[in-house]
């Protein structure tokens, strides 16, 4: 089973050199920690940055210059800033190669639920729905099961959609899965995973 | 026409009416016009609905004016961080209409920009998709999606010149722009107000056109979340 | 009866302190030399540029800085460069307060034909269908009459629109005539030009 | 990902097919890319569409391939002074498509922004609304006009650095900004590279994502309309 850093390693794979990228928040952020060596990507952060840096050294935090998550940053020699319309144009126009999302829920034919529970708080899709909609490819990361031991990775959601059918590639604790006509087919299972123990933890449909 | 104004209560002298819409700038507390809003509380219009990414936090930003009820509907992609806010909209005292982050920046831009209606990918197939015009282009299906005209933008600036030309420091920028631009009015803030001349005519963010009056102001610019590395780390 | 000079002077008296105006080729270009005194206006020029200021000097000419004629001219302290994209932004969103345009043909319900002739050479409408749809107020600037004598204020136009119910008053060289509901009204008529005479030249309804 | 390209012609190679379509930035001659222009003309295209808000001159811009006759149809608005064109034209050897100026930038803008499709006044009334949707938002009419999404971009620039930032200088910035965002595929002709970090992060025109292939390289910069007035006139 991969803890939280293995499976942002894990994540970090599916890099290709000479990528822009957006990073949600969570688990994806982490990925930025193991790019692997030779391939090259450039940080989307939606609030309006190209080329986002490390966070600042203590002392040296600037107001002025945040992350999406409104984490205090840095910026680098390629950065260049613009504004909200303009960031927005760039990820629904599909110049973004790949997101690294979190989510509550992915269904089998690609739908995925990560931002609201009905009747619990409320805080809003962000820029989810148009990254979803609009990047060239879609990996989510998050847990293969609630803390209820309930599979998050469905036959459909049962929340409310951040997108319909936009994820490509789900990474688990348990494992990889990727999104196919029919239903998931099993990339690879986690260090000390049966495939068994990854089908008994996903209720959507496996077709491998 | 002179474009400077003393403060804030002055700039805004005229603009306010209850039940107005507001669009402001600003991302979380990144780049929000904190004087204006202030000014706003102060002169205490009411039944307000304001398009603004985020509502601020308890006490700051647009805090400020869900603190004193003057707000009746939020535009927002993203409210947590903000306690009253959940409170009130809980409790029905306050309206919200969600908009995905990349939808709301483009409704203020198409509606500075003229265009009333625009179609886009995001929202398909989920509820923000619910109630409006799909249209099916070369295959694939987009929402329409509303330009937004606001009766008064609230922008925050690093720098400006006399005539209202406009210019951003990093990701203080954000909504800013199109914020700017779909208002009837637009107000800003700016950190400094320097000299006709002095800014680079090739690096003006926002001309002036869309600029109607000017504060010079400063307020503390808070961090929400102050991460850092360690001098070792590096 | 007005010469071009009397026409831009004229024309000049439209001008608000304080307002963005895009001049159009020709006569409108002249408008600059006759803003009155105490008046600051801002000329756009829709190829990216508010703030346009005169022609340069001899010898100083920048390829790289030219109106919409594709004139060289040259910059002003209060200066902004922007794209096409954001210039057009700006015109359809009627941030301009006016625009003073030539005319082909205009018709009494204010429509506007400034761009081709059938049949013979077509250049184009450049951004003259975007300005008449979206600024604040149109002003056209022409001679009453063509070479041959016909009215070129006319109950409709004979030649394809420009735009259709655009226009706000038109200066000619016999006087100046507002487009009203019902028809036009006189508002002027040029020195030594009796009103007999005006209505005489005009093919359109004038309701006063 | 080196994205700098020694010529011209290098930055083109496997990126040009017959029958494909061109977008491409300039007003007049002004910010045109004039050796991506005579690269594809080398290379002997064919049955082009080129989006480009003119068509040149004779011998010059994007005239240089009217003159070899490699260009089925241009979408533009202002073709004058190019003889070549209209007999091209006139004589039914070439299609033109007729797009207001700012309906042709917004539609390169729209195309880059992943927008299929915008709802614009203008043309209201007139030819261009033939054949095209129209819609009433709040009484008024508005046509439907769509997002242009070109096989590849050709730009002209100031400035760039490696990463393909690009900074553009006065009025020759033009259509390259938006021209740039719509392709499939963008190369851009700069006059100068600077390192990488000599750029102002606050100061980009265009940033680098869009931007795929780079060459440096200088030609004439010619002026349609030589306008001066003396010095005794100051």
């Amino acid at each position: 089973m991969w803890d939280r850093n293995q499976m942002a390693e894990r994540a970090a794979q599916e890099l290709q050199d000479g990528w822009y990228v957006n990073l949600g928040i969570g688990i994806p952020t982490l990925v930025s920690n193991y790019i692997p060596e030779g391939i090259e990507v450039t940080l989307q952060s939606e609030n309006g940055m190209l080329g986002m840096g490390p966070f600042p050294y203590e002392g040296e935090e600037d107001a002025d210059l945040i992350n999406a998550g409104k984490q205090t940053i840095t910026e680098l020699p390629q950065t260049a800033y613009f504004d909200s319309a303009q960031s927005f144009a760039m990820i629904r126009g599909g110049k973004i190669a790949m997101a690294i999302l979190g989510a509550m829920e992915v269904a089998e034919n690609g739908d995925l639920a990560n931002w609201m529970i009905p009747g619990k708080l409320v805080k809003g899709m962000g820029g989810a729905m148009d990254l979803v909609a609009g990047v060239g490819r879609v990996v989510v990361v998050m847990d293969h099961t609630s803390k209820h031991g309930e599979s998050k990775v469905l036959k459909s959601c049962t929340l409310p959609l951040t997108g319909k059918a936009v994820v490509n590639r789900i990474i688990t604790n348990l494992g990889v899965l990727d999104v196919v006509p029919g239903g998931l087919q099993i990339v690879e299972c986690a260090d000390g995973v049966t495939e068994a123990e990854l089908r008994a933890a996903t209720e959507a449909t496996i077709i491998n | 026409m002179k474009k400077v104004y003393p403060d804030a209560k002055s700039a805004l002298d005229g603009q306010l009416f209850d039940g107005m819409l507001i669009a402001s700038g600003g991302f979380g507390l990144c780049g929000i016009p904190e004087l204006l809003i202030a000014a706003i509380r102060d002169a205490g219009t009411k039944d307000l609905t304001v398009a603004s990414n985020n509502a601020g936090v308890d006490g700051a930003g647009l805090g400020q004016l869900l603190a004193t009820r003057q707000v009746k509907k939020m535009i927002s992609s993203y409210v947590g961080e903000n306690a009253e806010f959940m409170r009130q909209y809980l409790s029905g005292e306050l309206e919200l209409e969600f908009n995905p982050q990349g939808t709301l920046a483009e409704r203020m831009r198409a509606g500075g920009a003229g265009i009333p209606g625009f179609y886009t990918k995001t929202g398909v197939g989920t509820v923000i998709a619910d109630g409006k015009e799909v249209k099916n282009f070369d295959g694939q299906d987009y929402i329409l999606e509303r330009g937004l005209v606001a009766d008064l933008s609230i922008v925050k600036a690093w720098k400006a010149d006399p005539s209202g030309n406009l210019v951003f420091r990093k990701t203080a920028r954000n909504f800013n722009p199109p914020a700017a631009t779909c208002g009837r009015v637009c107000v800003a803030e700016v950190e400094e107000i320097v000299p006709l001349g002095s800014l680079n005519p090739d690096m003006i963010h926002v001309p002036g056109i869309y600029v109607h009056r000017l504060i010079q102001g400063s307020h503390e610019k808070r961090i929400e979340n102050r991460t850092t590395r360690k001098r070792e780390e590096a």
